[in-house]
């Protein structure tokens, strides 16, 4: 049976244009749908490999509190992903479906958790700043046109301006303390600066897909913009902090009311995105050999459940 | 006061280092809802353990290690990154190396079983501040021993494979058990003397193993050393490992701030 | 005298770090033989290390870190467990965990063949601390490099596991040959400029892989960050890890004699 | 075929009371095979395991000096048990078999082995008391009636005389340091006493097979009379040692011209001895998983082997 889709369609890009919200029962055009799995999956997996840079310091945070604070992050982290993973259920593809494409290397995450955590310090900038790269990225996104994702993300950012909050506060009470840590924070901020950049992706003119994404509502503003915004917003945030940008180009442009800054390492970047990051292989073999080590476990939840459902109808 | 510190210790040991060992499972538990349930857990033992090190150094300051003068790093934090591991008063059942997704259920089970019917009892104690942390503790062990007790009877009613290995951490638990039961005249005198849960504790276990069809392993005690074991900073291998890694970044900076 | 500082710590650096992968192999060999002889490896490049760290004190002792006054730990373990990870300039290949026999045997046939010919070359080395280092340290290389290359084409041509294994290890190890050949103004400038050794290790390599009947896997190196890899400190997070145990005892006794 | 045992037992017995040794082809009686095999494995056996606790602080050692001095004495260990593997082939048992036999628990191994290393001060412990005590078991075994085994003997003893020092003086250089070190290696010393002692084994009345050992010169002191030889050699260098052992007991006696001392725990003794000691389930696993992923390595060297002899014959 042939559909016709145009009545359809017309009714979709009506939702879109009046800035209401796609709902899972709502026709879709294959391509939005696909497009959005791409899109809520990837960030679903940025999510839970985001969760291995600094869960690499939990078991050495340096005081009780912060190492609470810091299992709280990383536990939220799971919990983002698992919305967002429900939010890609509603699209019909599952959570495990979806993992098997990770670690396969057929979708990508956020290619600033290749990078390595070297320091205490890494958490604070990684609350700072990439989980303020993040909520630039992604508070516009609570107005995208899909339903499930955009609530998820109304919860989602709501949690990341806390722990960008947290980061920064870590940062600041680093600086208030030894010599040694002022040198640990400013170093740290140094190595994350650059990658926090690249966070909005490439250049507006290296961005092919970012058209149609803002036709449909699922992305609503250009890479160049954002990353414009981040670093107006930074700077001020690193001089109240006391740390410098390595950036010497960096500096208001009165004119544009602005900041004009330095280029990312675009090659770097790429390489980064193709999987040869310092720990792009880490990453996902870490994430694989989770996978694998809890199939047993999940298919002894599988057996156990089915076997109740047959007791319970015998 | 001494003896309060001590028995505040013991507790607390307990908890910072089994929260260790469960912290470690971050991003690595079987699928998202257990990494976040076991995180809960984490949390809710990092938590008593600040609580119960704080109560130590409050009744006993000469158990805190002293950092160069004007440090300003708290009582809690001096205790749990700047003691040796021979100082630690934490059983060995906390500090065994994590197994399998077993283990981790077969030791939750046993540890919060036996924790809970500690602090139970300690609800009522004279001091206020160890009252007050066990009431709210009874509330977090409650769900930690139902989340064991539930993965244990999903576990040993699942596959064979996940029987085989719910047998197989039965195994290596058991024979840590007894020491729980031990106790010591600081327990005894201050606190709740371990010998008088075990009972309760016992049938809890044996409730829980019935409903999974599991039978409670024939294995002898670890032996104790020179009549030595945890409660007497008698350890493991494991747990120096573990207290370097825990330990590093704190012991580089004894005048940092966090 | 700051670069030849520089360099020594390069190369001692590398061995250090190295050796204590290897050292992590102690009493976890495939068998008796394997197991004697892997101490020997780690023997030898902790030997190498010691005579490198302490030339780089010598010539420039602004790098040897600062203990309290009157503490008599040699400059060479100063370097040693009181630098932070940052702070060494190890190719990271030398830091990477370990993996099983089959990556033992590919890391240590690229990086004992690399070393090996590095110091060949090290031997005419204007300072003669340096030259001796090299003129002692190609022996003990030329024999690493053939326990490497007699394990390579042995699992090469052993069986489908060991071939597959050898494969698996070959990936793994391969997008960090680059940066062993990258180079930095200071090796340029006092030591060997890899690059210049680059070739004749290749051809090395070929060799024993051909023999083995084994291709190099067509995989692209591993990103530099910010232009930074290991040797200007930027490593990967297992560094800080095995610093944390290499470094607790030291560390907790700045004034300890051992 | 039966062959009268008789004059072939003659001979036996005239060889033994000559104080000559046995060597492989000549002929023995099946129990004298049966006994070396036990004892010379768990010999064997006991090096090997003996790698673990000190191996454990390979990768902590305090100095670079130190760690090297560590490995080659694990080092040596291995050696160790290598000859004495190759002694009990002499007897008709491979190494894999007998390590088949370690790891299933049929074969037993030092007891010492099965307790922790708890502080570098341990390793120097390890090399005073325990190959101190080692020592005084095994320096009559270098005139043991097995040539092979006596060999290996004289050789083992000489490098384990060596480690000796090297612990004395390990624990020697710590005495000479800090506050810290000293009442280190006074703790070490604490926990190492006791179980030293028990290295010679049960007392004389609860050890059987010593009467038959000695009859054929496997053993040539009773298991007393070396724990006596340890203690009075013991006691003047700890004395110069500047640390005490932990027994009230412990005194000058004028007329044995020995030390009296107190009883070890022998409760603790046979506990440890039946596999509840605090480390064997430990040392076995390691043991066990060293072999177990080692299988596909010997294998391949196997069938390596075997391709190149085929090559050759063809």
């Amino acid at each position: 049976m042939q559909v016709d889709e145009a009545p359809l369609e017309k009714a979709f890009d009506a939702t879109i244009g009046a800035g209401d919200r796609i709902e899972p029962r709502d026709w879709m055009p294959e391509k939005y749908r696909q497009t959005l799995i791409r899109q809520v999956a990837q960030h679903a997996h940025s999510e839970i490999i985001g969760m291995q840079p600094e869960g690499n310091w939990i078991t050495r945070a340096p005081s009780l509190r912060r190492k609470a604070v810091l299992l709280a992050k990383v536990q939220d982290e799971a919990g983002h992903g698992l919305y967002l993973y429900s939010a890609t259920e509603t699209l019909g593809v599952s959570r495990d479906e979806l993992t098997r494409r990770l670690i396969e290397g057929k979708q990508k995450y956020s290619s600033i958790f290749n990078y390595p955590t070297l320091t205490y310090a890494d958490v604070g900038s990684i609350g700072w700043l990439v989980d303020g790269a993040a909520i630039c990225n992604q508070v516009p996104l609570c107005r995208t046109s899909y339903g499930p994702y955009g609530r998820a993300m109304i919860r989602i950012c709501k949690e990341e301006s806390f722990h960008q909050r947290q980061g920064y506060e870590l940062l600041m009470t680093m600086m208030r303390g030894t010599d040694e840590q002022r040198a640990m924070v400013q170093e740290s901020v140094n190595r994350f600066w650059w990658p926090a950049l690249m966070m909005f992706g490439p250049p507006d003119g290296d961005s092919p897909n970012t058209a149609q994404s803002m036709e449909w509502g699922i992305k609503r503003h250009t890479n160049d913009e954002l990353r414009q915004r981040f670093v107006d917003m930074s700077v001020p945030q690193a001089e109240a902090l006391g740390v410098t940008f390595p950036d010497p180009e960096l500096q208001w442009n009165e004119e544009r009311g602005s900041y004009d800054f330095g280029e990312p390492d675009w090659d770097e970047f790429w390489q980064v995105v193709k999987g040869n990051g310092p720990c792009n292989t880490q990453r996902i073999a870490h994430r694989k050999a989770a996978y694998d080590d809890g199939a047993w476990v999940r298919e002894a939840a599988l057996a156990f459940a089915a076997k109740a459902r047959a007791d319970e109808n015998d | 006061a001494a003896e309060l510190a001590q028995y505040c210790l013991m507790l607390g040991d307990d908890a910072l280092v089994y929260a260790h060992r469960l912290s470690e499972w971050t991003s690595r538990a079987p699928d998202l809802e257990e990494d976040i349930a076991i995180a809960n857990l984490a949390l809710d033992l990092v938590g008593q353990a600040r609580l119960l090190l704080a109560r130590a150094a409050a009744a006993d300051s000469s158990i805190v290690p002293v950092l160069p003068e004007g440090s300003p790093v708290p009582d809690e934090d001096r205790l749990a990154f700047f003691r040796e591991a021979g100082d630690f008063r934490n059983v060995r059942l906390a500090e065994t190396p994590n197994g399998d997704f077993a283990e981790l259920v077969t030791r939750l089970l046993v540890l919060s079983t036996w924790r809970l019917a500690i602090f139970e009892r300690l609800v009522g104690h004279p001091d206020a501040v160890v009252s007050a942390i066990a009431a709210k503790g009874v509330k977090e062990l409650a769900y930690h021993r139902d989340f064991a007790g539930r993965w244990f009877v999903t576990l040993a009613g699942g596959t064979s494979e996940s029987r085989r290995r719910l047998t197989d951490a039965m195994r290596a638990v058991w024979p840590l058990i007894p020491e729980l039961g031990e106790g010591t005249d600081t327990e005894r005198t201050v606190g709740v003397d371990p010998a008088a849960v075990a009972l309760e504790v016992g049938v809890v276990l044996d409730q829980v193993l019935a409903v999974g069809g599991m039978t409670a392993p024939d294995v002898p005690g670890l032996a104790r050393v020179r009549g030595r074991a945890g409660r007497q900073g008698m350890h493991s291998e494991a747990l120096s490992r573990m207290l370097a890694e825990m330990q590093v970044v704190a012991r580089a900076h004894p005048r940092g701030r966090w």
